[in-house]
């Protein structure tokens, strides 16, 4: 493979760090937040408030039921407002992050549901405010699987960012697709998916392991 | 000595290719030229009109006028790059005529070179168009097809894969060259000379400016024409 | 607080004079569990009525499944009654929203059967939690949480999670945990339950020390009789969903009114026949035969020596065959199964001796 | 909208339904023991055999990790063997079920997970066989989640199919980028945008309230 | 089964002929808790010997955090020890892999401290799921299960999820479906802690009832002395992860060697001096006061007429304060706190006579 390639391979790894970290962590900012209420706000539940629940429910479903490249172009205003461009892997940064808003939501509504209600029942006890049984109760009771569904969360994203070449994002998908699927160089794209599934590999293996350290509930023998 | 960058969108391939050819052309003239890769086909032109590049070179006049009608860009066309003549091709005939009726034939499912299959089905007789259609015909556009083809939409660089999978497939001749397709193998070849000629795009507002001049006069050498002769061996032709 | 004192069922209000609002005033409160699809709802509290006077530490006992847990979590809103009314210091909390529960539950430490500890914090930061939610300093957070952690006994579990811990261990957690914010009104559920006799002792010991030094009101659900008879002042009795006797512990526990009560008295009177000897007993006399008598002290004769008096004065053996004197509420209770001789004059005389002396004596049958 | 474009978008309805369901079904048929052995079989778990655990989580990874068009691409042959060709509705279902089944599997593994140690322990108590372990304590109590897991993946499944429009898939995600993003037809883009919102909507709340039903922690009150 | 018969610490392998294995035998068996990071390994048992006879019922008492679990949990492989070995029926289960468990566990129903109920399943469900496990046919489980939950009570509870249920309740369907393959071996970790007393006696009968009529063999963990003393033919003592005290229950509880045992059984003899007494006792006589005297009664004597004839021989009141006579394994037993007036000479002849009987007497000191 030409230096050149090398070098591109080198940026694209770079890109996809970027653009995958940046809309994991804004993804996570805001659908923590976000899959915590819609897990609570259900009739009779912490944050009761049915309407809001079903307008969120609504509005988390048409972005994920959108096909990820009309969604980059029905918000392109909006990227423009908070990018200043609409192509380039900064720009690319925006849709991926809307795009993972909603699923690491609904990733996290998933995790927290299935913390013990005993537990919030014991808060609700002591007097807690349904902010405090968040943060004391349902994020650190849920936490080992708000980690895995996270993981799950940044593979999908390392997958979804091959899809930002519309909008000149780079990346490794994206090269994979440009040179070894469009220019049917399978050097690259074998090189391209290696460089991917180490990426993958890592990110999913610390996933598990932090997971698994976060787990109090096990017992160790 | 200029000292102007220009940001010029492309499509992944030749397009690409041919200018990374011109960009040092280009910087000792004092322009520096940064090429963006789109892997589609809308965006070029919305980041051009909205100001995020200064140029694209990716497409063709059809589509260049079907893009601005409908959305209404303010960009135009200063001046041609090349053409990518376009072939009907198959792993199991040596002719059309071979073909038989009820066949399957894959064709791109991108208005422009789907389009253009279309159009070069109707130029050997084999389907008619409805009237009036334009470069961008689609499938629905058939109003007759005698011999019953059965027309499957895939993608561009998707149809020299799929060549066992049908009975033909319309291949853009540099996804044939790159998948090791001889483009003389066609069974059915686009006339060299059609209105498919790419294009550089610019804002109409910008069209007057220097470096337009400047970057048509790297582009326009006998240097990127030997290139492409050399590179694409006839699968790309330089259309100015 | 300042609700109007009105006369009702149990009295108290009725008095002349104004007196402090009991903590807790369940007023023909119900509560009925809908039931999931297909299944039937359950009725599992009807009719309740029942007062905690502030300082006082009552006790709720009944069998499994009685309503009590339930019960208790109708004081601090974890469930809603679905009839009646529930008057906390004088304010009806039937009707209150989650805030105004807050601001109540603030005040009520509450101890869980099942402990509900949570699994992702230490020991030390599951006792630390309540006092978190209450805003309190980390430094007094720190010194709180290590005194309370060595009052039960767990200095050395400070760092450790819950699934390290025995399942006494998880319900001192949760006593601690309770207390952490000194509340003016506890609430206990099985409190003792996972607890050897031993600890449960200085569990109690350490309860009724919250309630004498910090005024701290205790309403204790528990099944063990020990425990009500320990330290409650006042006993209710919850038999299928209803209160079917309420008052002082002694009074209810020496002189039982319903028949459930008196099943439990039994077990802590001890006045159940042992099963060497219920094999043996027969309805009639036989030559030779003994009488046994059931023999029930109440607190006042107790301390008379009734057994060495009846030998003395009859004159006959009186043999001590099974039986329990303990003190109950601070005063002496029991009873004894005796048997004496079955022939006729010493029989009569002792029956007559023991009524003479105001005890209740039954006769089970004769042994020989 | 004319006749023809309200054909082709129930054409595309239809095929969508059809790659969804097929990839759904399937996915779920291989991902659930797939899931259930990757949250089973580390070191000192039911199943232990940490090696095949290393073996198939790096293949889980690939599979993730590969952009899916990469992956179209990569299992041709197979795709041929399986659908007799490449191309088309049912050749596209080949490599979304591929997609589908690590995705799912990663889903249920997490879900598998939060099943509380006593209860295995119980059955293991009591006797019972790994695979009965898995039936009757591990999938039944992890119901809850792995509902709302697979509801996730099918409406991932759904916003995913719209890229199988490269293999001739069609579906309605493919007919909204073709007619509506790319010849320009804002009310055909508009139209398939509302279907699939209606679609995800569909199946979210439904999974949604299958998952509550299925919940039978939570005390009713 | 077929492991060759050794001698061993108890001295029962050691008789010449040959005698059935026992159907569990720790021989030295540790058990070290390897601690998270940053914490302490924890030895929660260590030098355990220990034998349960095939048929008996034995007991295992011992102060929360002891180590009771942890021991019963060694039984069927839920934990592994650390150290010695653990023979079952003869065989060494030591190094037993899962194959060889699921088979041993396949005849030990066990029922845990923390129910471990099936949320997923009805109470029904949740009976059948050991049936299910074995294979038994549909048909068979359905008899099967319903028989069991009217035996302890839930006949009307069937088709409820676990959620649904008291804490009593669950703990029912927990003994329910351990006693529902009938095993050859059960183990019961606090059993019945969360149940009432009426409910704990009926559930005591029942495992009686299954000892004796099917022979299975019963290892049980309480708190809970009365638990022992009603069912237990053996008790062994387990303090700080140690056996302290191992044999007969009512050897152990008559005659306790360890001070833990000793507290234990002052629990259950209720020697224990009341509270409102306790005040009123001074070290030395005032005129006019009396001795408070604790008598303990033996299986034998405690059927003699001790009291009255005290009384009748000596000549002076017996004051009853306290006590308990109760019967353990069968056999009465107790002790009384006992007043009698400390002038000198007739306290003198008191104690005189107590010796004479051969009991123990104890002077606790002078009340007034
Ligand atoms: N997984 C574990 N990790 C570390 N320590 C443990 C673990 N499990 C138990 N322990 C410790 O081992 C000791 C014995 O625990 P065990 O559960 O056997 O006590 P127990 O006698 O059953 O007590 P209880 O009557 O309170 O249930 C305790 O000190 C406990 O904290
Ligand atoms: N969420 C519920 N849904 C339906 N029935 C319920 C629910 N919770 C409790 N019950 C029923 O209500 C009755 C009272 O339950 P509760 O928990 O108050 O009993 P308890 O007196 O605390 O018993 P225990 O001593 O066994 O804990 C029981 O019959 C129980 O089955
Ligand atoms: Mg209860
Ligand atoms: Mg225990």
């Amino acid at each position: 493979m030409s230096p050149e390639i090398l070098r591109l391979i080198g940026q694209a790894t770079l890109d996809t760090l970027s653009m995958v970290a940046v809309a994991a962590g804004i993804g996570t900012l805001l659908g923590l937040p976000l899959g915590v209420f819609l897990a609570t706000s259900k009739r009779g539940e912490l944050f009761a408030a049915p309407a809001l629940n079903a307008a969120l429910g609504v509005l988390v479903n048409a972005t994920r039921s959108t096909p990820f490249i009309i969604l980059v172009v029905a918000i392109i205003p909006f990227t423009r407002l908070i990018a200043g461009t609409s192509i380039g892997t900064t720009a690319a940064i925006v849709p991926l992050t809307v795009a993972s808003v909603p699923f690491i939501a609904r990733l996290i509504e998933g995790a927290v549901r299935e913390v013990d209600q005993g537990l919030v029942e014991a808060a609700r006890a002591m007097g807690a405010t349904p902010l405090q049984i968040v943060r004391k109760v349902l994020v650190p009771e849920a936490l080992p699987a708000i980690v895995l569904g996270l993981t799950l969360a940044i593979v999908s994203l390392i997958g979804f960012s091959a899809m930002v070449g519309a909008v000149g994002g780079g990346g490794l998908g994206d090269l994979g697709i440009r040179y070894g699927y469009q220019r049917f160089m399978p050097e690259v794209m074998a090189t391209v998916v290696a460089v991917l599934i180490v990426l993958v590999q890592f990110v999913q293996s610390f996933g598990d392991r932090l997971a698994r350290r976060l787990n109090k509930r096990l017992r160790q023998a | 000595q200029q000292n102007q960058v220009v940001r010029i969108g492309v499509s992944p391939g030749p397009h690409a290719e041919i200018l990374e050819k011109v960009k040092p052309l280009l910087a000792k003239q004092g322009v520096e030229l940064k090429i963006i890769e789109f892997s589609d086909y809308v965006v070029p032109n919305q980041a051009l009109d909205a100001g995020e590049l200064e140029a694209n070179s990716f497409q063709n006049q059809p589509y260049l006028d079907n893009q601005v009608k409908d959305r209404g860009f303010k960009i135009e066309t200063v001046g041609l790059t090349v053409n990518f003549p376009l072939g009907i091709y198959s792993s199991k005939y040596k002719s059309w005529s071979e073909v038989p009726d009820g066949a399957s034939v894959a064709i791109q499912n991108d208005p422009t070179n789907g389009g253009r299959s279309l159009l070069l089905l109707q130029d050997k007789g084999i389907i008619k168009l409805k009237d009036g259609v334009g470069f961008k015909p689609t499938v629905a556009d058939i109003t007759a097809n005698p011999k019953k083809l059965k027309i499957i939409e895939i993608e561009a660089a998707q149809t020299p894969r799929s060549l066992d999978d049908v009975a033909a497939a319309a291949i853009n001749t540099n996804y044939a060259v790159d998948a090791k397709i001889d483009p003389a193998s066609a069974i059915l070849r686009e006339d060299a000379k059609g209105p498919y000629v790419n294009v550089i795009a610019v804002r109409s507002a910008d069209k007057d400016k220097p470096w337009v001049k400047t970057l048509l006069g790297a582009y326009h050498t006998p240097e990127i024409k030997a290139f492409v002769a050399e590179r694409f061996k006839g699968a790309v032709l330089a259309g100015w | 607080m300042n609700a109007p004192v009105k006369p009702d069922a149990l009295g108290i209000g009725a008095r002349p004079f104004a007196v402090p609002d009991p903590i807790i005033r369940f007023e023909q409160v119900g509560k009925t569990y809908a039931g999931r699809s297909r299944q039937q709802a359950v009725a599992a509290l009807s009719g309740i009525d029942l007062t905690v006077p502030a300082g006082a530490i009552v006790g709720v006992i009944g069998r499994s499944g009685a309503g009590k847990s339930t019960l208790i979590r109708l004081v601090n809103g974890l469930e809603h009654a679905t009839a009646g009314r529930i008057l906390i210091e004088g304010e009806d909390v039937t009707a209150l929203n989650e805030a105004g529960w807050r601001r109540r539950r603030r005040e009520i430490g509450m101890i869980f059967q099942h402990f509900n500890l949570l699994s992702s914090r230490t020991v030390f930061d599951n006792v630390a939690l309540p006092l978190e939610i209450a805003g309190t300093p980390k430094a007094t957070i720190a010194s709180k949480v290590e005194k309370l952690l060595a009052l039960v006994g767990l200095a050395d579990k400070s760092g450790r999670y819950p699934a390290e811990l025995s399942g006494g261990q998880k319900q001192r957690v949760g006593i601690a945990r309770a207390l952490a914010t000194d509340p003016k009104l506890l609430l206990c559920d099985e409190a003792t339950s996972a607890l050897d006799p031993e600890t449960t002792q200085s569990i109690l010991a350490l309860l009724r020390q919250v309630n004498r030094e910090l005024g701290i009101t205790i309403l204790l659900i528990t099944h063990e009789i020990p425990v009500i008879k320990e330290i409650c002042d006042r006993v209710a009795v919850i038999e299928g969903g209803r209160i079917v006797e309420e008052g002082e512990t002694f009074a209810v526990f020496t002189n039982p009114q319903h028949p459930t009560t008196a099943r439990f008295v039994e077990a802590v009177t001890g006045v159940e026949v042992p099963a060497h000897l219920a094999d043996r007993i027969r309805p009639e006399a036989r030559p030779g035969s003994e009488i046994v008598l059931r023999i029930t002290f109440t607190g006042e004769n107790a301390t008379a020596p009734v057994i060495s008096r009846l030998s003395s004065v009859v004159g006959v053996d009186v043999n001590i065959l099974a039986g329990r004197i303990d003190a109950i509420a601070g005063k002496p209770f029991g009873s004894l199964l005796v048997s004496v001789p079955s022939r006729i004059p010493e029989s009569e005389a002792v029956l007559g001796a023991l009524r003479n002396l105001g005890l209740k004596a039954e006769v089970i049958g004769h042994v020989s």
